[in-house]
């Protein structure tokens, strides 16, 4: 349990809003629906878009993105522990497909 | 005495807020999300539910409803108004209360009789109740931690705005405990538990929700 | 966009009797195929081949079952409630429970979806069967989730189970169903087929009954709800893709999401609609989707259809006309509406923010016809499709090992015997996982929302309130032990009657009427057909016996992994009236109960074979199951009912799995009061404790009460002993052993969030 | 209906299996709890992480990514309006950033 909701987060330093020192680097992975599976998700917000009159949106599909942060670099061995990751724990290959890719330090 | 309860594209407390107005002995009336007109009631009640499915973010939806806007001009000028539930997060999301509302900790829907503190009884909707009254009502979500800011945490918890707060285990992760808060005014107040599922020994753990709906007659007798 | 789409059409079916057809890969045996040959008179279309294909699989036709399945006619079809408005054959059972209300239920199954994807498996599962409910014309108000799975330890088990209860949570919650009962369950055999078994229950008014019957010439067909997609269509696209020119469809996918938002829609939209009396005939969609649909209204009403698969509004615009009518895309509706109603039909969809499109109509040519792209892809008689397919007369026999089985009883394994051997016997088996709080799964569920939940889990029944004024009510319970029916299908059928019979009366309302899932192995193994035969046989003699109809179920064969079958699982659920809810009673011994005494009801015999206590201390299963003696069953439910009504027992609960141990143990942690007791004179304190003979109930009756509650067990000359009286904290078996509620709390509440945190 | 959901779903189309004739364009906006917000289900993700063996994992975010599927070009007018739906509906500026770009045709 502690393992769980332990104080895993330190504090999450997001180089969205920080400076980075230490050089750490970060794997994107992005988890769609599978086009033809239903995404009652995409469904409710492109149904808000008509209704609140943003026009021309043919479709909206809503999935997850996960932003791991490494502790050091990204070597192409960890890369593929994330991506075997992926398969297993990220996403449901019944349903879902994925991608992944390394951002760099900063944005 | 007129208690309007919204109904929402998935709404699901919305009979059971009608049935716990009239039990408190006010007269319920329903409010359809489509319609801006508020037909006279003198309170409303925003119940709990997944409107729009909560697909998005829970509530974020809804706040764009017609009916929503009166509500937030109305809640303005002194209308009491309750967000239980999925109504808070509607609260949270029209900017009409501060602070949010995302997953529960442990990512799971949970149901259980959870004991409460009342800490302030000053709002339109509290008053019957004892300072630090402690009670027990439904709590059931997915969607129920609070969270805040520290500074806005700080100014809630300064200003006496925090309505309610969990007793023993936290069921949702809710910063500082928190299950209720209330604007400065005291009309507008949200609340994560269920005060409509306890107003009867019979079908409920308990009859502590009733304080909820007959505070606010009074409040709105009283105005 | 995909390549030029051609159908093939009736005209080129005509035309081109050689043409080669996959009906082999879809399912259908020679004999099958030349029988569709035969009823055409022509070779079947590639849209009629998958309507029959799908229409006659097993799961659609019953073509196993239905030879046993018929034997439920043979029940008198009248409840003790009142009459029977509907039965078998409908889309639910409706029985009249007065006041002018009636309430449908039914039970289904969905497990291989569960297994294959337990979230969206067990969450399409719950939308199902609601749907089944809402058709009947009534509002849904409670659902029930039977579930099993296999070892709890098990690495699989931690996949599914999880997946399994937030999908019935995510489900029934969005819609604002309570959920008030169920079952989790362990075994083995359960571990590549867990079995999710979803109840709902439903009220209305009697003038809202609502059939599946297509009828009145000119009416026009309704097709409401979700869009169509490609959801679930499997084996059907292989059809679909050989009449493409080029480049085949895309995948489709066998796994169906839900949207229980826009169920929730669909529930109150339909309510509007049958109140505004716009509604002729309705069917929801489910397994095989339109094609059951249509041919199931047609078949059921007097004339023919026509439908226009071009009106269907689709999610997937490269759906081949076959996949249309297979897709089994959830949340969709189809309704039956005079011409003039449409235009309100419409606008009350509109309101509700749910697409409906007029796709079709009733004809008088008795024939099923569909167009696409305006040729005609489809024109068969649909009695053919929908209620006449094939019936085999599996073979069936009792298995050469059942003998074996049930010589190795479990009455000869080494027991208990020194007070501290029953103690931590008993703390053993209130850990186990069957035994176990279930509270770690049912606080994901919502059981307070409408309102009106009397009683919900871990009560014996789930109480629903009917009328906030009159306070009529109704309770469901379901059960079955899958163990006591592999020892002896016929018997265990009995005993999961019972139990859920008893467990209705427990809480003081009168049962009234069944619903049964029969979740077996495969049909084509003579031993499971044998089990599935025994188990029918015993469902309805003891209905006949108990005196209440089956009004409707499900069957799920071919639950193994490779030749294991998993246990036998005839789930039974049983509904009973109570005229007053507020009589209910509850299981909970409670402050107020102090000094109230504790009364055993019925004989307890040396029964140990196929109980817990055989199953988590010796890991054994063999010899036969309890007895069952429904008279005596009958009896007990008189007393349960009529001292509620009296105000004679404040609590009940009655004995099944772990024995009076468990039922003393639930009772004491549920209302936080413990319990002195005895083994009453006689009867050994192991037997006392842990055996599982039927028939029985522990009642807590007030001292002012006692002798009205005796002479009344007197009068009808039902065994009835004092075992001990509601005190204290903790659990005291007198001359044995003393456990206090804190331990029992931890022992019983810490098995499951161990396991699955 | 068409109120709401619209004449929504013509066809979706999706370039990660199809081949694209029409002339149409994405936007993507993804969407992260800010980085003060606890995130159970990012947190959630790291501990599982953890108990499966991938190591050197500093932390996770869980986000929600849109997939918006314009009816035709991505012209600066779309996009604009896109980020005022992204600002109002798509992300709670109370707890969320957001970032948003075009994605070309195909991928
Ligand atoms: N085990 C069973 N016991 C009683 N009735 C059953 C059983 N299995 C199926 N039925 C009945 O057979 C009919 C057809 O079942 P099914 O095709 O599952 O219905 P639906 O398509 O409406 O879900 C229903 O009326 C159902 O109640
Ligand atoms: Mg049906």
């Amino acid at each position: 349990m502690p393992r769980f909701w332990g104080p895993v987060g330190r504090i999450q330093p997001s180089p969205r809003n920080e400076t980075w020192s230490k050089s750490v680097a970060r794997v994107v992975v992005d988890v769609m629906l599978k086009p033809e599976i239903l995404d009652p998700q995409g469904k409710a917000v492109h149904g808000a878009f008509g209704r609140l009159g943003f026009d021309g949106v043919a479709d909206v599909r809503q999935g997850k993105r996960f932003e791991i942060t490494l502790d050091g670099e990204a070597t192409e061995e960890r890369v593929a522990e994330i991506r075997k990751a992926a398969d297993t724990l990220l996403a449901n290959p019944v349903i879902e497909d994925y991608s992944l890719h390394v951002e760099s330090d900063a944005r | 005495m007129k208690i309007g309860v919204v109904t929402f594209p998935g709404s699901l407390d919305d009979a059971d807020a009608r049935r716990a107005a009239a039990v408190a002995g006010a007269e319920p009336v329903a409010l359809w999300h489509a319609d801006a007109d508020l037909h006279g009631v003198d309170a409303v009640v925003l119940p709990g539910g997944f409107s729009y499915g909560d697909y998005l973010r829970a509530g974020a939806i809804s706040r764009f409803a017609p009916v929503m806007e009166t509500i937030i001009s109305k809640a303005g000028e002194g209308l009491p108004v309750l967000g239980i539930c999925n109504g808070f997060q509607v609260l949270c999301e029209s900017h009409l209360l501060p602070g949010a509302l995302i997953k529960n900790h442990h990512r799971k829907f949970l149901c259980k009789d959870q004991p409460l503190r009342i800490e302030n009884n000053r709002t339109a909707w509290t008053s019957d109740y004892d300072s630090n009254h402690e009670i027990t009502i439904v709590v059931k979500n997915q969607d129920g931690s609070f969270v805040a800011d520290e500074p806005t945490l700080d100014r809630l918890e300064g200003e006496g705005l925090v309505v309610a707060r969990y007793l023993g285990v936290n069921p949702n992760g809710s910063y500082r405990d928190i299950a209720g808060i209330t604007n400065a005014r005291g009309n507008v107040v949200g609340l994560m538990p269920h005060p409509e599922h306890c107003v009867e020994t019979l079908t409920g753990p308990t009859t502590d929700g009733l304080g909820f709906f007959t505070s606010v007659l009074k409040a709105v007798v009283a105005s | 966009m995909s390549p030029e789409m051609s159908a093939d059409t009736v005209s080129n079916a005509g035309n081109t009797p050689d043409v080669e057809q996959p009906w082999a890969e879809l399912g259908l045996k020679p004999d099958e195929y030349q029988r569709i040959r035969d009823i055409l008179d022509r070779r079947p279309t590639s849209c009629e081949l998958a309507m029959y294909s799908v229409m006659w699989s097993e799961h659609c036709s019953y073509k196993s079952s239905k030879v046993h399945l018929r034997r439920f006619g043979e029940i008198p079809q009248e409840t003790p409630a009142g009459k029977m408005l509907a039965g078998i054959g409908e889309n639910a059972g409706v029985i009249d429970i007065g006041e002018g209300y009636a309430v449908t239920f039914k039970v289904e199954s969905h497990n291989h979806p569960s297994y294959i994807e337990p979230y969206q498996g067990a969450a399409t599962g719950v939308g199902g069967i609601v749907r089944d409910i809402l058709a009947m014309g009534a509002r849904p108000v409670a659902v029930m989730d039977p579930l099993r799975f296999g070892p709890l330890h098990a690495d699989d088990t931690k996949r599914v189970l999880p997946g399994v209860v937030s999908g019935i949570g995510g489900y029934g919650n969005s819609l604002g169903l309570p959920n008030v009962g169920g079952e989790v369950v362990f075994d083995p055999t359960y571990l590549g087929n867990p079995l999710v078994n979803a109840l709902c229950v439903g009220v209305m008014r009697h003038e809202d009954l609502h059939l599946a019957n297509a009828t009145g010439v000119g009416n026009r067909i309704i097709l409401y709800g979700a869009k169509t997609g490609g959801d679930g269509i499997g084996g059907v696209s292989v059809l679909a893709s050989e009449t493409f020119a080029e480049g085949g469809p895309t995948k489709r996918p066998a796994v169906q999401v839900g949207d229980p938002f826009m169920e929730k829609l669909l529930i109150e939209c339909t309510l509007e609609l049958f109140a505004a009396n716009v509604v002729e005939g309705i069917q929801d969609l489910g397994g095989a989707g339109l094609s059951c649909a249509t041919s199931e209204l047609a078949s059921a009403g007097e004339g023919g259809m026509y439908v226009s698969l071009d009106k269907v509004p689709l999610r997937d615009a490269s759906l081949a006309p076959e996949e249309i009518l297979m897709s089994e895309s959830q949340e969709r509706m189809m309704a039956v509406v005079t011409p003039d109603n449409v235009e309100a039909f419409l606008k009350i969809c509109a309101k509700w923010d749910v697409q409906a499109d007029v796709i079709g109509e009733v004809t008088n040519t008795g024939r099923l016809q569909i167009d696409w792209h305006g040729e005609r892809v489809v024109d068969v008689p649909p009695r053919t499709v929908a209620h006449e397919g094939p019936v085999y007369e599996r073979p069936y026999e009792r298995p050469a090992w059942q003998d074996e089985l049930q010589a190795d009883g479990a009455e000869k394994l080494p027991r208990a015997t020194t007070g501290a051997e029953l103690r931590d016997t008993l703390l053993t088996l209130v850990a186990s996982p069957n035994l176990c709080d279930k509270s770690w799964v049912t606080d994901q569920y919502d059981r307070y929302v409408l309102g009106n939940s009397v009683l919900a889990q871990p009560e014996d029944s789930g109480m629903i309130r009917v009328d906030e004024t009159s306070g009529l009510g109704v309770a469901v319970s379901t059960d079955c032990n899958g163990r006591f029916a592999k020892l002896d299908p016929y018997t265990g059928a009995k005993l999961a009657l019972a139990e859920s019979y008893r467990n209705v009366a427990t809480t003081g309302a009168r049962p009234a009427a069944v619903t049964d899932c029969l979740n077996f192995g495969s049909p084509e193994d003579p031993a499971v057909m044998w089990q599935f035969a025994e188990a029918i046989r015993g469902l309805v003699d003891g209905c006949i016996e108990l005196g209440i109809p089956v009004t409707g179920g499900n069957v799920s064969f071919y639950n193994q992994t490779g030749e294991t079958p998993i246990l036998p699982t005839p789930v039974v659920g049983v509904l009973g009236v109570i005229d007053d809810v507020s009589r209910r009673t509850p299981i909970g011994f409670t402050a107020e109960m102090e000094g109230h005494q504790l009364y055993l009801l019925g004989e307890t015999e040396e029964e140990l074979s196929g109980s817990e206590w055989a199953n988590v201390v010796h890991g054994h299963l063999g010899g036969r199951p309890p007895a069952v003696d429904l008279a005596a069953e009958q009896q007990l439910a008189d007393i349960l009912i009529n001292a509620s009504r009296d105000g004679l027992i404040d609590a009940a609960h009655d004995v099944s799995d772990g024995g009076v141990a468990q039922t003393l143990v639930e009772s004491a942690l549920r209302g936080g009061v413990g319990a002195r007791v005895w083994a009453p004179d006689g009867l050994d304190p192991f037997l006392f404790l842990f055996a599982e003979s039927a028939g029985r109930a522990v009642v807590a009756v007030p001292r002012t009460e006692e002798v009205r509650f005796t002479d009344m067990c007197t009068a009808r000359r039902f065994p009835h002993v004092k075992i001990g009286v509601i005190t204290g904290d903790s659990l005291d078996v007198q001359d044995q052993f003393e456990v206090s509620l804190t331990e029992l709390r931890t022992a019983w509440t810490q098995t499951l969030p161990a396991a699955l945190n």
